[in-house]
């Protein structure tokens, strides 16, 4: 037996002034399973929620209509209110009458009939409602992190502080990404490594914190608060435990070959440690270019010298199978590469270089020691042009958007070139210049005014050698006139792109990207370190293009979003979700490639027919990853799947109170 | 310098815009003023406005200064700037069209000599079908009253057999007349 | 009673999250609309079945409302993508029941375009009085 | 291999020299080369700048009469012709219903004759350097060149489609298989202003000069072309200070295939071409002072 209470609100005079109240109870009294029907001033307020407590136990109410404000007002009070008194919290329903019938509709005479048919389409809603509870999920309290760089290493940090465990996953043999390859930075000009590497020895000694240098993340499955991961760990050839990072080894070895971390300006061995502050401070033996891997077997200099026996030729790959309760996605970037500027050289000259390029070559732990030798012969450059938006801003040749980072970073290269080459003078070729930051436009006017660099306005068409140096040949835009420079030096400002095999990353962690490799934040300005699947989150560059301190803002949230969700014990998930009827699914699998959130699965059942036995597939929702938006309960054509809270039922019954 | 009125030129703007896209399948809008059209153009130093300055003219409505400009003439047609800008801007089709409406209004050509030639050469080919470039040149002279230049070179060409004083026009010669007719119909 | 003398009956199914708050702040700012309309909330457009339109109009409604948020900002960010194409067809198939394509709507509305909904609303209403009364038996026919 | 040729107005006259080592060095190649019948002016520099329409038209009708030739395709020895007839054609291509249009207009039925090629790209690319290789008698050991590819063959490279607008290699391959030493220099793809030569003199002299200055500082004995107007341009409207001479890309492929400077129409040249290929020992003795 079906017994609903309807509760009518005055909200004071903001109701009760436009609507005859007297009229619409008198009409919601005839309604079937209609109860109980009363009116209150003001409903929310605590004498107004006991009154609704009170009928409910004097009138055995099992249903309530509260005709009143707005759902997204009040749904949870009232829910609270009558959850309070024994009944499910979902058996209640709301009437708008406010928002959508007084305010609106101020003139009596029209304005009832309106709420009329409102609280009897809520009635024949709340008919149709069962009670519902909400699932709850325990968590494993661990957390992953993807990516070693500022953002990786800020986010582990500040989960590990909070108490709870962290695996961080590298794929280099160190962590530090590519802020560890950076000279200073701007918008103060600290050193990138004296800031950085403090950070990257406290996540390399934090006990709560597990490094694993030279891995990768193979697979995630499951969700939120319950992640599978399989961690690859590559062969590093170094017995970690053993390795002592004495340097033997690196300082004997014959081979050399281009060194990554110096973009190939330098020379590292076949075994090596990337930069003097890596971390761990062990080598890692590359296979590729080892001559005991590639050549005949021989050599084996390292194993020689290594006093505590930590080479390991045989070492194998070896796959990890962890839990963790939520993820932090922080990969990072690339740089675009500007082979694909034939006027610029396509990459062939070799004075023409990045600006990560430029960093290595002003670095003190760099390949020239931090002396600004050009790449050809070792010259001091004297002039050296800075082309900004290589790439970005390009829809023809790059990609279409800002890249955020370079305006800042050219002006500190400008600043950088003046403090080593005082003769020097530099060119910046620009189209805008953005300096939206704290600081930072104040930053640039330094590097114009104190440091004198010739900002030019207008984009390089065509740089070509000439004797020894490059001709560089723009418009200045503001003067109307074709200009030339000629440099010793290019220096470009390649766009801030995603790494190749960001997309695989997000295919295998399971979340979006868009069309440019970047990882999608679940709202742009609401949600911006979250993923749309639950229990993943951003930080870094591998969202967008970002600096230092965006990069450490995002990471921190990141991280107290984990720690938010570690904070309980158990995940209360909302129970209007989906739910399949398995007798009527047909197995059709419409709905799963629906859902947003890579909710459904589907899963085999065994049912008897007859005297035998029958195996067929029917979808499953898994409740932690449903959000409820109900599109798959549409794409079914056999009625299986429904939407608890506004099931298929309850609409139709709206509709149909509504219409008559 | 004079002062643009911009709700002036505003006026003939969209008519303008919508002329230019049509005949050069390209939307000036899309234009970030950055330059690296004129900074490429082999041309840009003897233009009173850089290719650059053209699409804003165009931007903004401003016809008379475009249509008016030395540059829609001195364009060499080289396409170094389509190939090179980053918002994909058909520059040298805009130089074109610009051109074009130039003719459309009758209005006379800020650089006589190359708009002479350009008409002496439409004639050429539209008389045989095929240019013969000493008709052509002797018709240009006459045009630009220009009869002495380039005489050293002209009789160096003859001399090695370069400049043929026979036409070879095609045999019939209602072909291109037919199609010069065509495409005024469209026009 | 003709439609001329009454008001239309539209009903619209609203997402919880930018239309029906969309029309709640067209309450908060007492943006006054015909009072033709009932609303439905729904928490996506996605949610809508097309079937519930059908009944609508079976049931004798003069319009139908589906309004949710601007494509790309969709709450569960692709629903709305769904009820585009699949509402595309629905129009088509209102044609074969003999409902004129207009008696239905697709809008996007935001949480701040109150006065949108309300423009929404007066619009239909106004172009519904001006089609007229509907003849709910053709539908009946087709849909049984 | 046997191609529709569309020779181009100036080959009746500027051009008459390109037009001999054209036909000479593809008869040398098996490339057979049959002339479009009545072919028409393809509008060059003018036509593009007076009438859209006209601009397609023109060399849309021997795109048209290319096609009811049934062969592999057209071929032109000129730049400025190759981007004419490809813009038309990229035009063609974009809507279909342009075909009936232009059929129209022409009076031709349009059908498909294919991307329009330079006899450049059907040399390196349907011959391929190996072939072209294989028939080198005289290899033009010691030879500095620069290739000039100029801009209407190579740009905008969504009409051109091509070789890279910006850094070509396809003639110094060429030139490299011939046995030549192509030189690295800045200016290949520079414009010459060809359609400003009688119009603006003065202006196209600067644009000349830049790019033979430039071929000269990166040590070319020579420039090498491949296309009329570029040749005619920069042996033309360059001043008395360049002595380099400027030869067709089918110059010295012929040389090197063993035929005779007259047969190739080198004679004909402005400036003294021989004197370079004499000093560099590539005439045989018989060769030395015909012309
Ligand atoms: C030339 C240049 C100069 C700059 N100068 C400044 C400056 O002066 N000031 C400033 O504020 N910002 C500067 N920036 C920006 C700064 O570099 C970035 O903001 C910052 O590095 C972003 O950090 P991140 O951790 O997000 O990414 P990254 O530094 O790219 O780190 C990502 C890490 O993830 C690892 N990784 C990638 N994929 C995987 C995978 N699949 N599995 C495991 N690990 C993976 C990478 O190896 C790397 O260690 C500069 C950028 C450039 C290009
Ligand atoms: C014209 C304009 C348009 C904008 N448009 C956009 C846009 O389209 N997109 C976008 O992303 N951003 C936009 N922004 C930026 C956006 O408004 C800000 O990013 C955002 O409001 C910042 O939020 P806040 O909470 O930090 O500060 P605020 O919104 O300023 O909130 C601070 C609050 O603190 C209260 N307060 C102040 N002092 C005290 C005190 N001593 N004690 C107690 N309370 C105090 C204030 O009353 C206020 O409620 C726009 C800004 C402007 C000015
Ligand atoms: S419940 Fe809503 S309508 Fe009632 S008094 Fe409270 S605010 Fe007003
Ligand atoms: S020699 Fe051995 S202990 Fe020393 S750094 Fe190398 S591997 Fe480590
Ligand atoms: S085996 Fe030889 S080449 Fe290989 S890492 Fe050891 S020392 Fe270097
Ligand atoms: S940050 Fe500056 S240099 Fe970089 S893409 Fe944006 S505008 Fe260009
Ligand atoms: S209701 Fe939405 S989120 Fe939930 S399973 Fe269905 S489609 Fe996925
Ligand atoms: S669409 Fe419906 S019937 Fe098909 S698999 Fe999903 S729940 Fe089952
Ligand atoms: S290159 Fe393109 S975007 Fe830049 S100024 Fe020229 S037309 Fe505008
Ligand atoms: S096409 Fe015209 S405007 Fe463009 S670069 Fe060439 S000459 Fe200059």
């Amino acid at each position: 037996m079906k017994r609903v209470g309807v509760f009518l609100c005055w909200c004071g005079s903001n109701i009760s002034s436009a609507v005859d109240l007297d009229q619409v109870a008198e009409q919601t009294a005839l309604l079937p399973h209609v109860v109980h029907v009363e009116q209150y001033k003001y409903l929310c307020s605590d004498p107004g929620q006991e009154t609704v407590r009170k009928a409910i136990k004097e009138h055995a109410l099992n249903r309530v209509v509260i005709a009143a404000c707005s759902p997204r007002m009040h749904e949870r009070t009232f829910r609270r209110a009558v959850g309070s008194v024994g009944l499910n919290p979902h058996l209640m329903e709301i009437a708008n009458i406010r928002e959508q019938c007084s305010w609106v509709h101020p003139d009596k005479v029209t304005s009832t009939p309106v709420a009329v048919d409102l609280v009897r389409t809520a009635v024949a809603k709340a008919v149709k409602d069962i009670p519902l509870e909400p699932s709850y999920v325990g968590i494993e309290k661990r957390a992953l992190v993807v990516g070693g760089g500022i953002a990786g290493i800020q986010a582990a940090l500040d989960i590990a502080d909070s108490g709870y465990e962290v695996v961080l996953v590298e794929r280099e043999p160190t962590i530090g990404g590519r802020m560890a390859q950076l000279d200073k930075t701007f918008p103060t000009l600290d050193c990138s490594s004296c800031i950085l590497t403090p950070k990257m020895v406290e996540a390399g000694q934090d006990p709560r914190i597990r490094l694993l240098t030279y891995a990768e993340v193979e697979s995630l499955s499951g969700y939120i608060g319950n992640f599978e991961a399989r961690i690859r760990m590559k062969a590093r050839s170094v017995d970690l435990d053993r390795c002592t990072g004495c340097g033997d080894c690196w300082n004997k070895c014959p081979y050399r070959s281009p060194g990554e971390f110096d973009l190939g300006l330098g020379k590292r061995k076949a075994i090596y440690l990337p930069f003097p502050q890596a971390v761990p401070n062990k080598p890692v033996l590359d296979r590729a270019t080892c001559a005991y891997f590639q050549k005949d077997g021989k050599c084996q200099v390292c194993k020689k010298v290594c006093a505590p026996g930590a080479i390991d030729f045989e070492q194998q790959d070896e796959i990890l199978e962890e839990r963790f309760g939520a993820v932090v996605v922080a990969t990072g970037f690339d740089l675009w590469d500007h082979g694909r500027y034939g006027e610029y050289g396509a990459g062939q000259h070799p004075d023409v270089i990045s600006s990560l390029e430029f960093e290595r070559l002003v670095s003190a732990s760099g390949p020239t020691d931090g002396k600004i030798k050009r790449p050809s012969d070792g010259k001091l450059p004297e002039r050296v042009v800075f082309i900004q938006c290589v790439g970005s801003r390009d829809e023809a040749k790059g990609v279409p958007y800002c890249s955020k980072v370079c305006c800042m970073y050219t002006a500190k290269h400008a600043i950088l070139l003046k403090e080593k080459i005082p003769s020097s003078q530099s060119y910046v070729f620009y189209i805008d210049v953005r300096a939206a930051g704290k600081n930072y436009e104040e930053f640039y006017r330094r590097a114009t005014v104190e440091y004198g660099a010739q900002y030019i306005r207008g984009r390089v068409s065509r740089i070509y050698p000439r004797g020894d140096s490059l001709v560089v040949v723009g418009e200045d835009t503001l003067l109307g006139q074709k200009v030339e420079v000629e440099a010793d030096l290019v220096v470009l400002a390649t766009a801030v792109v995603s790494r190749s095999d960001a997309p695989q990353v997000a295919q295998k962690l399971g979340f979006s990207y868009d069309q440019h490799g970047f990882f999608t934040e679940a709202h742009p300005k609401l949600a911006p370190v979250e993923t749309n699947t639950a229990g993943i989150f951003l930080a870094g560059a591998c969202q967008g293009p970002k600096d230092i301190p965006d990069t450490v803002a995002q990471a921190g949230a990141a991280a107290a979003k984990v720690v938010r969700l570690f904070a309980k014990d158990q995940l209360e998930t909302e129970p209007t979700v989906a739910r399949v009827d398995r007798a009527r699914c047909a197995g059709c699998e419409w709905c799963r490639p629906i859902c947003p959130y890579k909710a459904i699965e589907m899963e085999a059942v065994t049912e008897r027919v007859g005297s035998g036995q029958v195996a067929r597939r029917v979808a499953k929702v898994n409740p932690s990853l449903c959000h409820g938006c109900g599109a798959c309960s549409v794409a079914c054509r056999s009625g299986a799947m429904n939407l608890l809270g506004f099931s298929n039922e309850q609409v139709w019954a709206e509709v149909e109170a509504l219409c008559l | 310098m004079a002062v643009v009125d911009l709700t002036e030129a505003a006026k003939g703007r969209e008519e303008l815009l919508t002329r230019v896209r049509e005949l050069a399948e390209t939307d000036p809008l899309a234009c970030y003023q950055c330059g690296k059209c004129s900074a490429g153009c082999p041309l840009s130093f003897a233009m009173d406005y850089q290719p650059r300055q053209i699409i804003r003219l165009v931007q903004l409505g401003m016809r008379e200064q475009a249509l008016g400009s030395s540059t829609i003439w001195l364009c060499a047609g080289c396409a170094t700037c389509t190939t090179r800008c980053p918002r994909q801007v058909k520059i040298d089709g805009v130089m074109d069209a610009l051109r074009q409406l130039a003719g459309q209004d009758g209005r006379a050509p800020r650089e006589r000599e190359v708009a002479a030639f350009h008409t002496s050469f439409l004639e050429s080919v539209r008389r045989g079908g095929r240019v013969h470039e000493l008709g052509m040149v002797g018709s240009y002279k006459l045009r630009t009253r220009r009869i002495f230049q380039d005489g050293g070179l002209g009789w160096n060409l003859l001399r090695h057999r370069r400049l043929p004083l026979k036409a070879s026009p095609l045999r019939d010669r209602k072909t291109v007349e037919r199609i010069f007719r065509a495409a005024e119909v469209r026009g | 009673m003709s439609v001329a003398e009454r008001e239309p009956k539209i009903v619209g199914f609203l997402c919880n999250w930018c239309s029906y708050a969309g029309a709640d702040l067209a309450g908060t700012s007492r943006t006054s609309y015909p009072t033709s309309v009932r609303v439905i909330r729904v928490p996506c457009s996605g949610r809508v079945n097309p079937q519930f339109v059908l009944r609508a109009f079976q049931l004798g409604a003069d319009g139908v409302l589906v309004a949710g948020c601007h494509p790309g900002d969709c709450h569960y960010s692709t629903g709305n993508y769904f009820t585009r194409r699949r509402f595309l067809l629905v129009k088509r198939f209102l044609d074969y029941l003999g409902i004129d394509q207009r008696r239905f709507r697709l809008r996007w509305i935001s949480a701040s375009e109150g006065p949108k909904f309300a423009e929404t609303i007066r619009e239909m209403t106004e172009e519904l009085r001006q089609l007229g009364p509907r003849d709910a038996a053709a539908v009946e026919a087709h849909a049984e | 291999m046997k191609l529709a040729y569309y020779p181009g107005c100036s080959s009746h006259g500027s051009a008459a020299d390109y037009d001999r080592s054209a036909r000479a060095v593809a008869g040398a190649l098996a490339l057979e080369l049959v002339d479009v019948p009545e072919w028409n002016c393809c509008g060059a520099s003018s036509a593009h700048g007076a009438d859209h329409r006209l601009a397609m038209y023109l060399p849309g009708r021997n795109l048209a009469v290319a096609a009811g030739m049934g062969m592999g395709g057209v071929v032109t020895p000129c730049a400025a012709c190759y981007s004419r007839l490809n813009r038309a054609h990229h035009w063609l291509a974009e809507d279909r219903r342009r075909w009936l249009e232009l059929s129209a207009a022409v009076g031709v039925p349009y059908n498909d004759v294919g991307k329009p090629r330079s006899l450049l790209e059907v040399v390196v690319g349907d011959v391929g350097l190996e072939a072209v290789a294989a028939q080198v008698r005289r290899p033009l050991k010691g030879l500095k060149a620069a290739a000039y590819y100029g801009c209407l063959m190579l740009k905008p490279p969504e009409v051109a489609r091509f070789d890279d607008p910006e850094n070509p290699r396809s003639m110094d391959d060429l030139l490299q298989a011939l046995g030549a030493q192509p030189v690295r220099w800045g200016f290949k793809t520079e414009c010459c202003g060809a359609s400003l030569s009688v119009s603006r003199p003065e202006l196209v002299e600067k644009l000349v000069g830049d790019i033979l200055d430039n071929a000269s500082a990166a040590g070319a004995e020579c420039v090498v072309t491949a296309c009329p107007m570029c040749q005619a341009n920069l042996e033309q409207r360059r001043s008395e200070r360049h002595r380099l001479p400027v030869f067709y890309f089918t110059d010295l492929a012929g040389i090197a295939f063993g035929l005779s400077p007259r047969e190739l129409g080198i004679p004909m040249h402005l400036g003294e071409p021989l004197e370079l290929l004499r000093g560099k020992g590539l005439l045989a003795a018989g060769e030395e002072g015909q012309g």
